[in-house]
């Protein structure tokens, strides 16, 4: 890394093989790895994340009853057979819980995906064209932002149906603007830099300059986002079932079980609400626990 | 919601009277032990459309306008009619014209007296809407101020029925009340309270009648508090901000069975859900159909469902739409017993082990647990069914069929072969029978049986109740056996008040009377 | 470790003793200042010079205890007028910066509050030294009138934003001296600043420093601004002073191999690139926290062997107060300057890139803002041109309207080898896009990040050159040879490469085809002189290989002269003179040159009389009348200069000035009073 | 300023052009036509016919969306399918409610989430700041549905401290409103404090990083004065922003609080809207809301730009 000077130091430490180089790429790569996974924040939010998705991965062999079954007591507390209590339809709330994570990890990042790659491809031409497809663009993302998201969910979803693919289609609709609008301010920045106009000077066409040249550049922040929206689309789906519009029943998904169960909590029945509710309080925490590593990392490298 | 398909303007609310005796309203007597005074705060649904006493389609609606408006017939002991506006009534020979002879002395809120011509204008205004089928508005007469003459269309037995609470839209208001004013614009009644003011995001409230026919109410003040659920209606009561919450589903009561400041009814009703099949074409129909339903029929498990989609609290449902509650019921039809191996055998019959198929099914009240509870039962027999439940709006959309202007509606079947959906409470099987289960606009299983209807018309020409209790066996035993729809069971309704409440009379349809309500020490 | 320090009778001001200090980084303590020794005589300048990152702002913040939450002092003392500042209570600290010690920082822009007018934050300051709302208001208006701003009422009554740099400077020195200190800190004050106004701000801590007898402890990067400001001068290298005497004798009789290498890199005495290559100094500065247990510049050397190595340098006295740390200091001689590779600077005859009055006007807001008017400019073949101007002149407008970055104006044209090329780049054709390249001023953000060096030069190789596979291959391997990159540089990315290898990156970038003419805007203002001194000469190397033709924007007069032939001033988006070096260096000159060229501090201690520049420089979007320079000229005549637009004469052979005074008339000396802003 | 106001003015009317556009759309997608949907399945036609050519329904859907748009700007808003009476009738008392309650939780939650996050910012990376940080963001993790619930089941119903409805009766005291209104608010107390408190948090860290934070401190100001003086007005532009873009779900996107305490607000009414598909209230309050989110970005800019002149000076004049 230090300077080679040329007027009495003619490279004689320049001749190192192409190998070489290629490692040091892979260890920079590796460097903001490390960085990112010695926090201690990443290892927790990790941690918990993993855990749901073995859950949802291998659910229907972690779960020790089945959650669609009935049987047993309603309503029984915690027992050492049912650690989080049985429901109102004497269904093993852990199970439930268990199987629950498929719902969530299916919907939510595909989802925020789904969000961020709109957000990325329509902020892109935002930020970089600029002038009225900017000024338009912008105001249809402004509009979009002045919803209550929640609403609009409902909305899409009274009028098209719940299906998983409906709430997924609705919750990347969603993030697109909220997606967009950092990405058009990262990209903005970014072709204030003199790198963008060195390319015009070299005769790159208009797409190379933004997908290739700009791209890369603004992947951290896509990267924070991707890891928020996560969050976000867990809470959203979540919130979105307790008021009627999540993923049909009989889905044990979390947002549906603590809608299902809320009113019992006043009879005492708080485990029925608690672990579902607890379940969507530990997953979106552990992503924004992830999102925080990350974007500390990225922001301060 | 609290009155199972009354609550959706979609939804196959079936109101009609019938001269039978409904479920059995355990109605507190009004006491000695009440006291004058006081406001009542009642929980209660919110209007899904505008305050229309005409035209209004749910309970939400119909709930604050009673207060206000009567009818000619009152709510009587058990699915009995009593007078209200009408002292009494009397059909001629053949049931054709009926003759009503009205109160005196009874008072407008807004000070006229209530004579004849209030009648004649009301039912005439009905003549143009919901009782088009029974009268003309020329088909009522006045005889005198309080003498009313109603020539019917056709001859029919339970008229005063239609003019009952049992056919909430038919109230009595003011002669010059026009077509499509609402209730909150003009709330001139003659019941028990006067509104004060009606807020569709809070509620309405009401000051008592001093000069109600009844007699002074005992409470000062009615309050409705409008909600969207159950869940808060049942907080609302264990949170001391109302003092009752009538009609809910049992789903949601948890937390009222354990408490000791409230007193819970339970209320036996018809009340039921219905799991239909296409009998009249695809896999539902013919002889293998039949299999199929009948595996269906012995594949659940009825007592477990009602233990754990109701805890317990319904009643036993035998594949057609006679509740037990009803006096008429015929208890002699055997009752259909989980038969797992049978059920198995059934479906290798007819060719379908293992089938596959999807059930819809309303996200509404108890019904997507009652869903899962059953793909849950089927799967012992094999089946392996996909849950379609859907918001009650997409649902009930689907089910209906008629989305735009240009088509006369055809009825809702369903939209697809094999679902369930819900039936509310009513005074008399008929309308279930008539409109349901015939050839009615409700008839999502297709079921169309000459025998059956030919059974149906000899139960309703009956006058008597031994002849009715004999001419109701034929209409269970061809409805058990066609199986055309599974009927797990009746659901009980719950009312739940503080224990310090007493006199409120609820109608099974999910409104109420409060002008013999009242606190007691 | 410890280095003797000068005794003397009074107290000093400051008084540094074997300060060392560390940086925990990861939990790991890093040695920044290995063991700082100097003091400051009450009423004395003191300057303190190193290349960037040797640890001279670390000290500075030392001696006002302000440092931040990862240092820690591990060993020495600081001492303000015989008081330990280190061992302060809280309170103590307070009354310290309140009364005795203040600090004046490079961007002072950063340094004001946004969010708050200038005269809250004056009044402050007196504020806090126990006056009244009015008298601190009153005391407020004193001190700017006391850092000579005219109309002080007016000024506390703006925000920060709405005043230029060298205004804002003075007003954080009225701040600064608000409780009479006997210490004023200046760290680079006028780094940033335009030379006419840091010459101000020079001649103002000048003139205060005789008012108030306040020691300076002055940090800069420019020699010249060291010699003409302080008495003595500290030579710091890696956390350590290596040598120390009077500005003169350090700065004519360098006696420690790095003040060597530090004063030769920088073009002085009118050197230019025909004469001789410039100094360098190998290598760089050792990452802190390294360990130096002998010389500290053992590893970069010229003279280092094992003497170096093993022992510790002893202090050299050359004269009386002139020591140096060295092993060597006798033989300091030997450090010779390098050759030239190739000495013929051969300037084409024909003119290959020609400007036909090209004008600028951006519209801002509504308003039209004429950034460039009427520019006729011609390039020949292998000839540098020289663009100097104040900052916001249009000098980099002009660049980039040549690149086709900005379309000019109709009726503006532009040609290359005689035919009329396209306003914008993206119409261009290929041949034209491959003419005219650039070399930008922040490296940092000419290169794509994201991007290896290599495949940074491959494509300007496959889009510059036309060529790919292999052969692209090569052509990346012989540019980086040329540039003196490694094929181990070659897989790095940008971030991974200092600001020296960055620029060569960028100017490999530019000769990746065959350029034509590359503009050079302000290449190495950020790099420290020896650095800056290795990409002039690479870029005087490729200028004799290649003879392109540069377009070459600078605001260091030094450097200009070195590289240019010719040396284009420019003043609101005209040019006022044009002409050879010589005749620029020699004069006479148009007044805004000789005014431009006077601001300048001289490291080679020559005297000049100052020209004020009188006022800021006017908004080009409403340009004065007449001659746009009429109200800051000292030779102005009224009547004249502010009614009528002066025509472009010619004073001499090739240098002409667009204003109404003839050659006679400017080489008559001008006397004018003293200026106030 | 002036010329900076018309802009911002000129890009909410069309923002708000754009929102009705968007919300036409998606209301003429729902399945049905409005007559058939209000009457019911079972309505007769001609009943449905005459329906909708009262409401213009029946009308080629560019016309409408004209005519829709031309109310809009003429603030006529038809009437509800649920109430039958004007929408407006119905909106401006619950939107009244859902101040009320955005404002206690605002008075509540901005001088706590502040304090906190100045408290962590003074404190970074230690264990103080870890807490304010953590604790904000599992506070802001849990759906506000949640917290209500909870709240409400604890409070309400066990220990009868506050009310289960949140509906304020007339005529209770400013001081009686309190025990209506404290546990909703609490809930969104708990949901906006993460939020507001980590970007104080943030504002103040650079903030304090800052050189004129420097400059402050090297004038021989205490760190007290400094905080006040110099690193708050600067630190709080962010949280402003955070705080404004809030408002607008706050008056929108607490569905699940109002729900929970049956108040009668607009993200009940919406909710209802939704549920029973009275478009014209649908409508309104989407407009509304929107109008509220734009109004409030646009007071945050203004406060900000006040604030910090540096930003007056870029947006606008
Ligand atoms: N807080 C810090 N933590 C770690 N390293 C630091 C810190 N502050 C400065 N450094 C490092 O310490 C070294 C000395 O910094 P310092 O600012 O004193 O240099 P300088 O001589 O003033 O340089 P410049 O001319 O660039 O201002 C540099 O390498 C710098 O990167
Ligand atoms: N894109 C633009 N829009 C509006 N005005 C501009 C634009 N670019 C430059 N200007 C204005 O044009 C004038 C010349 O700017 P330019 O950047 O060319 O100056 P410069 O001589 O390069 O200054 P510096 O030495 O600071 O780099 C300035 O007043 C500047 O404000
Ligand atoms: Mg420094
Ligand atoms: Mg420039």
């Amino acid at each position: 890394m230090s300077e080679i000077d040329p007027a009495l130091n003619s490279g004689n430490a320049a001749s190192s093989s192409a190998a070489a180089g290629a490692n040091e790429r892979k260890l920079a790569r590796k460097e903001t790895w490390r960085l990112i996974r010695r926090r201690p924040s990443f290892i927790i939010g990790m941690t918990i994340a993993l855990i749901w998705v073995v859950c949802a991965l291998f659910g229907n062999l972690l779960a020790p009853f089945d959650p669609l079954n009935f049987r047993g007591d309603l309503n029984s507390s915690p027992t050492w057979s049912h650690p989080f209590g049985t429901d109102k339809g004497g269904r093993d709330v852990l199970s439930r819980v268990i199987a629950g994570a498929r719902d969530v990890l299916k919907i939510a990042p595909i989802a925020a995906i789904l969000g961020v790659i709109g957000g990325v491809i329509l902020g892109m031409f935002m930020g970089y064209l600029r002038g009225w497809f900017d000024s338009v663009a912008s105001r249809i993302v402004e509009s979009f932002l002045s919803l209550p998201v929640v609403l609009l969910g409902l909305l899409a979803v009274t009028t098209l149906g719940n299906s998983n693919v409906v709430v997924i289609g609705v919750v990347a609709t969603l993030f697109t603007p909220v997606v967009a609008r950092t990405v058009r301010s990262a990209v903005l920045a970014e072709s204030e830099l003199d790198y963008v106009e060195s390319a015009k000077l070299r005769g790159e066409s208009t797409p190379f300059i933004m997908f290739r040249e700009i791209l890369p550049n603004v992947s951290g922040p896509i990267v924070v986002e991707l890891t928020v929206r996560i969050g976000y689309a867990v809470f959203t789906v979540a919130t979105l079932s307790f008021l009627g519009a999540g993923p049909p029943p009989p889905s044990p998904d979390w947002g549906s079980q603590v809608s299902d169960n809320y009113n019992s909590i006043v009879s005492g029945y708080w485990w029925s609400t608690f672990f579902p509710a607890m379940a969507i309080a530990s997953l979106v925490i552990a992503v924004n626990l992830i999102a925080d590593a990350v974007q500390s990392v990225v922001e301060s490298s | 919601s609290a009155c199972g398909g009354d609550d959706d303007t979609s939804a196959p609310a079936v109101t009609a009277g019938g001269d039978d005796a409904p479920a059995a309203t355990d109605a507190p007597v009004p006491s000695g032990g009440i006291q004058q005074g006081g406001t009542m705060r009642i929980a209660s649904q919110r209007p899904g459309s505008p305050l229309d006493p005409v035209a209004m389609d749910n309970i939400g609606s119909y709930t604050p306008v009673v207060q206000s408006f009567e009818y000619l017939c009152g709510k009587g002991e058990g699915a009995a009619l009593a007078p209200m506006l009408a002292e009494s009534w009397s059909p001629n020979a053949d049931g054709s014209v009926w003759t009503f002879i009205l109160r005196q002395g009874v008072k407008w809120h807004t000070g006229g007296p209530f004579t004849s011509a209030d009648v004649v204008a009301s039912l005439g205004r009905l003549a143009g809407a919901n009782l088009g089928a029974s009268i003309t508005p020329d088909s009522v007469k006045a005889l005198d101020d309080f003498t009313v003459e109603v020539t019917l269309l056709n001859a029919d037995g339970q008229f005063p029925y239609l003019l009952s609470p049992y056919n909430p839209q038919a109230s009595i208001t003011p002669a010059d009340y026009e077509l499509g004013t609402l209730f909150d614009q003009r709330p001139d009644g003659t019941g028990a309270f006067i509104l004060e003011s009606f807020d569709l995001a809070t509620g309405a409230n009401y000051t008592a009648n001093k000069d109600w026919w009844g007699g002074v109410p005992y409470l000062d003040r009615l309050e409705i508090v409008f909600s969207d659920d159950n869940a808060t209606q049942i907080n609302g009561l264990l949170g001391d901000q109302v003092e009752a919450v009538i009609q809910f589903a049992v789903s949601d009561a948890d937390a009222l069975f354990s408490s000791d400041a409230v007193t819970v009814e339970s209320t036996r009703g018809a009340g039921h859900r219905q799991i239909w099949f296409n009998v009249r074409e695809g896999m539902f129909s013919g002889d293998n159909g039949h299999k199929i339903r009948e595996a269906v029929a012995i594949g659940i498990d009825r007592s477990k469902l009602i233990e754990q989609v109701l805890q317990g609290r319904g009643d036993i449902g035998n594949d057609h739409p006679i509740a037990p509650a009803y006096e008429f019921f015929d208890a002699s039809l055997p009752q259909r017993e989980r038969d797992i191996e049978r059920a198995k055998a059934l479906l290798e019959e007819a060719g379908v082990p293992g089938l596959a198929v999807t059930m819809y099914a309303p996200d509404l009240q108890e019904i997507a647990l009652l869903a899962e509870v059953v793909q849950s039962q089927l799967k012992d027999i094999g089946m392996d069914i996909t849950l379609g439940v859907e918001s009650t709006a997409t649902f009930y959309d689907r089910w209906c069929l008629v989305y735009d202007s240009t088509v006369e509606p055809t009825g809702c079947d369903g939209g697809a072969d094999f679902g369930i959906v819900d039936y509310g409470n009513r005074g008399t099987p008929d309308r279930y029978l008539v409109a349901a289960y015939a050839t009615g606009e409700w008839n999502s299983a297709h079921y169309n049986s000459p025998e059956f209807n030919e059974a149906v018309k000899v139960y309703q020409a009956t006058v008597d109740l031994a002849s009715r209790k004999e001419a109701i066996k034929l209409v269970q035993k061809i409805a058990h056996d066609d199986i055309p729809y599974v009927i797990p069971y009746f659901y009980h309704t719950l009312t739940a008040y503080k224990n310090n409440v007493q006199g409120i009379v609820t109608t099974g349809l999910g409104h109420y009377y409060c002008g013999k309500a009242g606190f007691t020490a | 470790m410890s280095d003797s320090p000068q005794t003397s009778g009074t107290v000093p001001a400051l008084a540094i003793e074997d300060l060392q200090l560390a940086y925990t980084v990861r939990g790991v303590p890093r040695g920044v200042l290995r063991g700082v020794t100097f003091h400051v005589e009450p009423g004395e300048a003191y300057g303190l010079v190193g290349e960037s990152g040797c640890g001279k702002s670390t000290t500075a913040y030392a001696a006002m205890r302000y440092m931040p939450s990862n240092a820690v002092i591990q060993g020495g003392r600081v001492l303000a007028d015989g008081q330990d500042v280190t061992a302060m209570s809280t309170q103590e600290l307070q009354e310290f910066r309140m009364t005795k010690a203040s600090m004046v920082y490079q961007d002072p822009v950063q340094a004001m509050n946004p969010a708050l007018r200038i005269g809250v934050q004056v009044a402050e300051c007196f504020r806090i030294l126990g006056q009244s709302k009015i008298e601190a208001k009153d005391s407020a208006r004193q001190a700017l009138r006391r850092v000579k701003i005219a109309d002080p009422e007016r000024v506390l009554d703006r925000y920060p934003h709405e005043l230029s740099g060298g205004m804002l400077q003075r007003v954080v020195i009225a701040m600064a001296l608000a409780g009479d200190p006997k210490l004023l800190v200046l760290d680079e004050p006028t780094t940033g600043l335009d030379a006419t106004v840091e010459a101000e701000v020079l001649d103002l801590v000048r003139d205060l420093r005789s008012e108030t007898h306040a020691a300076i402890l002055l940090i800069a990067h420019n020699l010249g601004v060291i010699r003409t400001m302080c008495d003595r001068v500290g030579v710091m290298y890696a956390g350590r002073v290596v040598e120390e005497g009077t500005v003169q004798e350090v700065f004519d009789n360098p006696s420690h191999p790095y003040t060597m290498g530090l004063l030769n890199s920088i073009p002085r005495h009118g050197v230019r690139k025909t004469d001789r290559s410039l100094f360098t100094i190998p290598g760089n500065l050792p990452l802190i926290g390294t360990d130096l247990p002998t010389c500290v510049y053992v590893d970069r050397c010229p003279l280092a062997d094992d003497i170096c190595r093993n022992e510790v340098p002893p202090i050299v006295d050359r004269s009386d107060g002139h020591w140096t740390r060295c092993h060597h200091a006798d033989k300091i001689d030997q450090i010779k300057p390098p050759e030239h590779e190739n000495n013929d600077f051969d300037i084409g005859t024909d003119t290959i890139v020609k400007l036909a009055a090209v004008s600028k006007t951006f519209r801002q807001r509504g308003n039209d803002v004429p950034a460039l008017v009427s520019i006729d400019l011609g390039f020949k073949e292998g000839e540098t041109l020289g663009l100097v101007g104040e900052s916001g002149s249009g000098k980099s407008t002009l660049a980039k309207t040549l690149l086709g970055i900005h379309e000019p104006d109709q009726g503006g044209s532009i040609h290359l080898d005689g035919r009329l090329v396209k306003d914008k780049a993206t119409d261009r054709r290929v041949e034209s896009i491959r003419a005219f390249q650039m070399v930008f001023q922040n490296a940092d953000s000419a290169l794509n990040r994201m991007w290896t060096v290599r495949r940074i030069l491959h494509r300007s190789v496959t889009k510059l050159a036309g060529i790919h596979g292999a052969e692209a291959d090569k052509k990346v391997n012989d540019l980086a040879e040329a540039m003196r990159l490694s094929q181990r540089h070659l897989e790095m990315k940008p971030r991974q490469l200092s600001g020296g290898l960055k620029q060569r990156v960028a100017i490999a970038r530019a000769f990746a085809g065959d350029p034509r003419i590359v503009v050079c805007d302000e290449p190495t203002s950020a790099l420290d002189v020896s650095v800056q001194a290795a990409i002039l000469n690479l870029l005087a190397n490729l200028q004799n290989d290649e003879r392109t033709s540069y377009l070459f924007i600078t605001h260091d007069i030094g450097v200009v002269r070195y590289l240019s032939d010719r040396i284009a001033v420019m003043y609101l988006g005209r040019i006022m003179e044009l002409g050879t070096t010589d005749q620029i260096f020699a004069g006479p000159n148009h007044p805004y040159t000789e005014a431009l060229l006077s601001a300048v501090p001289s490291i080679d201690g020559d005297a000049r009389p100052r020209i004020p520049l009188t006022g800021e420089i006017p908004s080009p979007a409403n340009p004065p009348s007449g001659c746009v320079f009429h109200t800051r000229c000292h030779r102005v005549i009224m009547g004249l200069c502010d009614i009528t637009d002066p025509d472009t004469i010619e004073l001499a052979d090739g240098h002409t000035s667009k204003c109404h005074l003839t050659a006679e008339q400017l080489s008559v000396p001008v006397t004018f009073t003293s200026a106030t802003v | 300023m002036r010329r900076y106001l018309l802009k911002r003015l000129g890009a909410i009317i069309i923002t708000l052009w754009m929102l009705a556009t968007i919300v036409f759309m998606l209301v003429n997608v729902l399945p049905g036509d409005v007559g058939r949907r209000v009457l019911g399945p079972t309505a007769k036609l001609e009943d449905v016919r005459a329906y909708n050519a009262k409401l213009g329904t029946d009308k080629p859907l560019i016309e409408q969306y004209f005519r829709s748009i031309k109310n809009l700007f003429t603030f006529d808003f038809g009437d509800s399918f649920q109430s039958g009476g004007p929408v407006m009738d119905l909106i401006l008392p619950s939107l009244g409610r859902s101040a009320k309650l955005a404002l206690l939780a605002f008075i509540i939650t901005i001088p706590i989430s502040i304090a906190a996050g100045i408290f962590a910012a003074r404190r970074q990376d230690k264990l103080a700041d870890r807490v304010v940080v953590n604790a904000g963001l599992a506070s802001s993790s849990v759906p506000e549905f949640v917290t209500a619930s909870v709240l409400l089941a604890v409070f309400a119903v066990n220990w009868k401290v506050g009310k289960v409805y949140a509906n304020v009766p007339s005529g209770t005291s400013l001081f009686g409103q309190l025990e209506y209104l404290l546990l909703p608010a609490m809930a969104m107390v708990i949901s906006y404090f993460g939020y507001i408190a980590r970007m104080t948090r943030a504002g103040v860290i650079t903030a304090l990083h800052a050189d004129y934070t420097r400059t402050a401190t090297l004038k021989g100001l205490d760190s007290g004065q400094v905080m006040r003086k110099h690193v708050l007005r600067n630190a709080l532009a962010p949280t402003i922003t955070v705080i404004s873009v809030q408002i607008g779900y706050l008056f929108g996107g607490i569905i699940g609080v109002e729900k929970v305490f049956n108040y009668a607000g607009l993200g009940t009414l919406m909710l209802n809207a939704v549920g029973k598909k009275d478009i014209p209230v649908l409508q309104t309050t989407v407009l509304i809301v929107g109008m509220i989110y734009m109004v409030s970005t646009l007071l945050a800019d203004l406060l900000i730009a006040f604030l910090n002149p540096r930003v007056r000076l870029d947006g606008g004049s």
